[in-house]
């Protein structure tokens, strides 16, 4: 007879199994949504148009409002997979999707920000590149959400061997003691993350002094 | 109406090429057009599309974005590398800026979303073949 | 400047917390498939019928199509939102949902099996509810893949201040010592989920002899 106990390196493997999980269930969803329902929705859409197109009067009522119904719904279920699993990655690279981040970022916020990143930056493998996005993710959140910053900056550099972020605010910073012994589950599955994609998370910061956060991940090509 | 009759006044039609992975999707497009269009035999995935295309050298190319093999970005790509100036236009579910600046990126001429793929399809396809370029109005920047 | 290195009781805060957040997530997809996604096409549904009805011709071209699709993509979207978050229990509580548990698995699987539960057992609040519900997932799953068992049993019974759940078969058995060291996922998560929920998980098994779980939890009603 065994009652369970879970040794220190069983919980940190649960820990990181955890967090890749989350990601293929996402994904999963986020295919399901984007393969099956919203295909399904566009049939009906393009049956719609037909519908109309082929019958005796221009706009039969009741059509319009028909196909106004079908985009809503495909609109709701495309936010849902998006914010599930960006698509965006997979299509156009790390650097497009952070751009996007940082724009709907500036759409909820009032101060300045800034995305540079060299020309030269180019296309981190997908693990690499969906870490690195996620960790923007987090990052421009907490900056947005906690720092009361006048500035934000993402910044995105390439060396031969390795890919560097940067997500800095000149916000009123925080004491790093804490980490970890806030509610907030930000900051260590963010490094959790990045660890387990073979990468460092560094993290500078001080009450007044803003913040700045440093990830540096191994460049495979 | 005889599908041969369609088929003999082929050379008065536009000849479409269609790339979807979604084939009962890629069926009702092929539907919504075949009285404007001669729309040739559908593909299901990116590699299929660039040799189709390569091959039957049509009018006008239709894709997805999302398929297996190839995106339809990377498609449009090989085909603009390979030289062909056919007009492209994506037909897609996703709808962010940075996918279409992408998109255009590649080569493509045109991008509608698919939920819109009726009349605002009908609209995109005659623009491009005129040598125009077409966004969905609802893809447009708010601003 | 600090390199975060998260202790152990961070890791084990993490993991607990992205447990949490796991079944946080799925309940709120599924609750925006259900009352977003689900709602709107519901009414397309209705609208369509509507219009069917009005109609001169009684099935307008094109209008059957409309409408089997609208089910299937409803369909669809259910079955989505059902594995995400088993609504079942929200509104029959744990003894009906264990059932249809049972059910599924009994399509799915040729030996024998048996679903017991005292008939006073209740309805536990829904937190406990929720993890016997995975748990039994977990556990019933194992038996099917691992057990090569003639027959699975789960027995739920209440005491005045416990539920009581065990999961048993008459399969191969394994070696205990070996739990988290495989790249299982499941029993150590299981373990968690029930700690978190202020449980006991006990596991009794030995190669040859079959497995038996046993989870208690205490009755807060
Ligand atoms: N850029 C920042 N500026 C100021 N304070 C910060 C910043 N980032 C994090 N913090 C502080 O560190 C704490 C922990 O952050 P973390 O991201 O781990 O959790 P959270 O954001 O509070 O919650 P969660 O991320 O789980 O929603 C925050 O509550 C905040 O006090
Ligand atoms: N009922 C059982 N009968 C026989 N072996 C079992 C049983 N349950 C678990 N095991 C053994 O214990 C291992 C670990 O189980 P666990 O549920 O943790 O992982 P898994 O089922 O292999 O993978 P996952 O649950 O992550 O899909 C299994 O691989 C199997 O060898
Ligand atoms: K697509
Ligand atoms: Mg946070
Ligand atoms: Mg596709
Ligand atoms: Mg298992």
């Amino acid at each position: 007879q065994n009652h369970l106990a879970a040794s220190q390196g069983q919980i940190r493997y649960l820990a990181t199994r955890l967090l890749q999980e989350q990601e293929t269930e996402r994904a999963r969803i986020a295919r399901d949504l984007h393969d099956g329902v919203n295909q399904h929705l566009a049939l009906l859409a393009i049956q719609a148009s037909r519908f109309i197109k082929t019958h005796d009067h221009p706009t039969p009522s009741g059509m319009p409002d028909f196909q106004s119904l079908i985009a809503t719904t495909t609109e709701e279920v495309r936010r849902i997979s998006h914010n599930l699993h960006p698509a965006i990655l997979e299509h156009t690279g790390l650097v497009p999707a952070l751009q996007s981040l940082v724009d709907d970022m500036a759409s909820a916020w009032k101060g300045e920000n800034r995305f540079v990143c060299d020309a030269a930056s180019g296309r981190p493998d997908y693990a690499t590149s969906l870490c690195l996005y996620r960790v923007a993710q987090e990052g421009l959140g907490n900056a947005i959400r906690h720092a009361r910053a006048q500035r934000i900056v993402l910044d995105l550099t390439r060396s031969a061997t390795r890919y560097q972020l940067l997500i800095q605010d000149d916000g009123q910073g925080f004491n790093p003691d804490a980490i970890g012994t806030a509610p907030g589950l930000g900051l260590i599955s963010m490094q959790e993350r990045v660890r387990l994609a073979g990468g460092s998370l560094t993290i500078r910061t001080a009450l007044g002094e803003g913040t700045e956060l440093w990830i540096e991940m191994p460049s495979t090509v | 109406m005889d599908r041969n009759a369609i088929d003999s006044l082929g050379g008065a039609l536009p000849r479409v090429l269609l790339g979807d992975d979604h084939t009962i999707v890629a069926e009702g497009v092929a539907q919504l057009l075949r009285p404007d269009y001669r729309v040739l035999p559908l593909v299901a995935d990116g590699l299929r599309l660039v040799e189709a295309a390569l091959r039957d050298a049509p009018d006008l190319v239709i894709t997805d974005i999302s398929m297996p093999s190839l995106s339809g970005i990377e498609a449009i790509r090989r085909l603009r590398d390979a030289g062909t100036a056919v007009p492209i236009l994506i037909l897609s579910m996703h709808t962010e800026p940075a996918m279409i600046e992408e998109a255009f990126r590649a080569g493509a001429q045109g991008y509608v979303v698919k939920s819109m793929a009726g009349d605002d399809l009908l609209r995109a396809m005659r623009n491009v073949l005129r040598g125009g370029t077409y966004v969905s109005p609802s893809l447009w920047p708010r601003s």
